[in-house]
């Protein structure tokens, strides 16, 4: 059986086409790397600075000067470009990156995301998470569906401050895949051996199910 | 955007998706990068009614001035159109609509679109006749004018060496507007001289990276204007 | 303006240049394109009451880093401060006052300058808590958010291959920050790899022409950081 | 003798220092290319995009992406760069271009410069003279000092629509050598055998004449 984090990564991967540009934000969205299928012609952006980047084989020397956004030393895929910062955000407020994966702190049913700052607690900065959250047509939230106790992140409406709002498309956890629409979150998949009381416990947010249309992960 | 694996196209197709009335970017400062294949093809397939957003108006004969003289072209966004008899009579006559800004300002008002803002701030020409166009603001105490950005529909675009994935390079004084346009248009068209395939271009030498580019063509160097005129602009 | 035949010094001199007080503007994302040996040299040449502009603080002990820890540094203005756990407590503690900025916004506010506009439109964060200490302004019935140019005293960048006249090309994701603040400050200082003579570049190649920079110094890549140190950023 | 114009480059080039960078405006101030002295490290920019352009041999074969602003083919000096026109204008604007020289229809004791546009006749468009003016820091004006009519272009005050107000540092016709001070216009440089009554009597603008300060050329 595949860990929470696996079923997260299996499940991600299949929104990512052959030919997009898709971005991986720091932490699990970056593990995406190893998930993608091969020969599918997709290049990874990062923002700061390189589009078309890959992972390092385990034995492979590093390059000081190539790294992505979240500091891995990367290497460069055939096609790949890098540029300055600007360029690069050029890249994500023009929409030319297809999809980008964020990880987040909560998110709600209107598709407003927090990712960035707990008031008081934590707050070392936005970076580039929200032009990429406002600006990416498709945005895919890959999170636990509950923080460490057990309360729930996916929500009716985000406490946090906001990223950007009405910015997701898709939240994927470890229990559902559920898309953000004009009516509210629409659950697509459930994991496999999970009830919908059991889901419905688990979440704030009011979800929509349609349990002949549902699918497994 | 066209998928990475699907943008090498044939000149037919790419110059096809272009409608009457469309608004057009194209590069070049004279005749270097200036798309010429590209312009000559629209010229063939008669789209009409058109803006074009150029530094200048080429020369009567070739390039732009082919569409023009053609009467395909209503709206000229230009900087300096001395070298075309034809566009300054057609302007003066009223039949061509020509808004003209500082080359410098166009420039930035392109870029501004393609990096997704909706414009800038300037003291150029704050205190000459272009002030009296626009809306100025105080910032820090300084009198600012705002300069909206210039998107457009289409851009067509000229580059030396290509790869199908859209990266673009450019070679000498051709650049000029190339890779601004090449950011700020919702569809971009690119000619190449040649076209290799992914990986064949270093990573750091890319001017414009795939991202930006939705059809590129390979064009023959003989073709164009560049390969045949005597006259540099 | 340094004459083009005169940017070629040591990095003592260049450095002594940097009064205390002094902004500067200092390039890299983490570690790639940060200019270490210039850092290295004006913690030890003693300058204080800075103010710096970098995308992140680098990590405690390397970069500006040690600037901040040494407590030369006042101000600072940035994106992103979360792998540097010293600024985080300099800054909660009200020693280090620390301005934060979106990512791409901090660098099109240096570009701004670079470009020698004073600001620049956006859309970026309308509805968010930064909204909130913006200016506002309606562009054809569109909300824009007024954001001004960010400027430096100087500005300390890393390159890979130099030319004596000052032109700079970078490597891989060690570009970031460099070539925009490379335009941005007053006096630009950049180390360099490799230097070499005028014309060993190849024109289309360079990313920030000689005309940007004012002082070019050599550095061995066995005294950066680049080359000793085992993690990234 | 010189003819006028070599007489006007000559005492222009004396502007030029070594490891300078210099923008040379269409018409005469192009041709100041043939009057540089060799190995001085200077950089010629040109606003389309290119600083370190130089005239090419007259046996060369074109390369024919490489012009001037004023359409000329030309060929790279050592040390040259190629870049797009938003960063070819962020150097204008920057003040990184040392010294300017350009035409005028009419040029003032204020430091006005008018070379764009004579309403009803003549408005191409202003292409980045308005920039260069405004922005670089030593503007030289090289014309003629009298139109062809004989009136002259050395004015009090500039009547066409300007280029740029008080952007204008030195004049330089075939009769004098002439610097924008906070006083008024100072001649520095009268032509060889002018007598300074026939130098007052062919401008309009007041001069400032020290006569026994001033130089020939």
């Amino acid at each position: 059986m595949p860990s929470d984090q696996e079923r997260i990564l299996a499940r991600a991967a299949r929104e990512i086409l052959p030919g997009q540009i898709i971005n991986l934000g720091i932490g699990l969205p970056q593990r995406l790397f190893h998930y993608m299928p091969e020969d599918q012609q997709v290049l990874v952006h990062s923002e700061n600075g390189i589009l078309g980047c890959q992972p390092l084989p385990d034995d492979a020397t590093p390059d000081y000067e190539m790294i992505d956004s979240g500091g891995a030393y990367i290497g460069a895929s055939p096609g790949a470009s890098v540029f300055d910062s600007a360029l690069s955000f050029a890249m994500i407020r023009r929409s030319r990156v297809d999809v980008t994966f964020m990880g987040a702190f909560e998110v709600d049913q209107q598709g407003n995301l927090a990712n960035w700052k707990i008031p008081g607690k934590f707050s070392p900065g936005i970076g580039g998470a929200m032009e990429l959250a406002q600006k990416v047509d498709k945005l895919v939230v890959l999170c636990s569906h509950n923080d460490k106790r057990g309360n729930p992140k996916i929500l009716q409406q985000c406490r946090l401050p906001l990223t950007a709002p009405n910015c997701v498309s898709l939240i994927i956890t470890e229990k559902a895949a559920m898309e953000v629409t004009d009516q509210g979150l629409k659950v697509i998949d459930i994991a496999e051996g999970l009830a919908v009381d059991e889901l419905r416990a688990a979440t704030e947010a009011d979800l929509m199910i349609d349990e002949s249309q549902v699918g497994r992960f | 955007m066209t998928s990475l694996n699907k943008k090498h196209t044939s000149i037919e197709e790419a110059i096809a998706r272009i409608p009457d009335g469309a608004s057009i970017m194209v590069g070049g400062f004279g005749s270097p990068g200036t798309p010429f294949a590209l312009l000559d093809e629209l010229l063939a397939q008669g789209q009409k009614g058109l803006t074009l957003i150029k530094n200048d108006a080429n020369e009567a004969d070739i390039g732009i001035g082919r569409l023009i003289k053609a009467g395909r072209v209503d709206r000229l966004i230009a900087s300096h159109i001395g070298l075309n008899r034809v566009a300054i009579e057609e302007m003066n006559a009223g039949r061509l609509a020509v808004e003209m800004y500082p080359q410098g300002l166009l420039a930035e008002k392109i870029r501004c679109a393609g990096v997704g803002h909706p414009g800038f701030l300037t003291d150029i020409g704050l205190d000459t006749e272009i002030a009296s166009h626009r809306r100025e603001i105080e910032l820090d105490g300084r009198t600012c004018a705002i300069e909206p950005a210039i998107h457009a529909d289409f851009a067509l675009v000229h580059a030396d060496v290509a790869d199908t994935y859209g990266n673009l390079t450019y070679r000498g004084t051709a650049i000029n507007f190339n890779p601004l346009m090449a950011m700020a248009a919702d569809t971009v068209i690119a000619q190449a001289f040649r076209l290799d395939a992914p990986g064949s271009l270093k990573p750091e030498y890319i001017h414009t990276p795939s991202a930006f580019v939705n059809h590129v063509v390979q064009v023959d160097p003989a073709t164009s204007e560049q390969g045949i005129r005597e006259h540099a602009v």
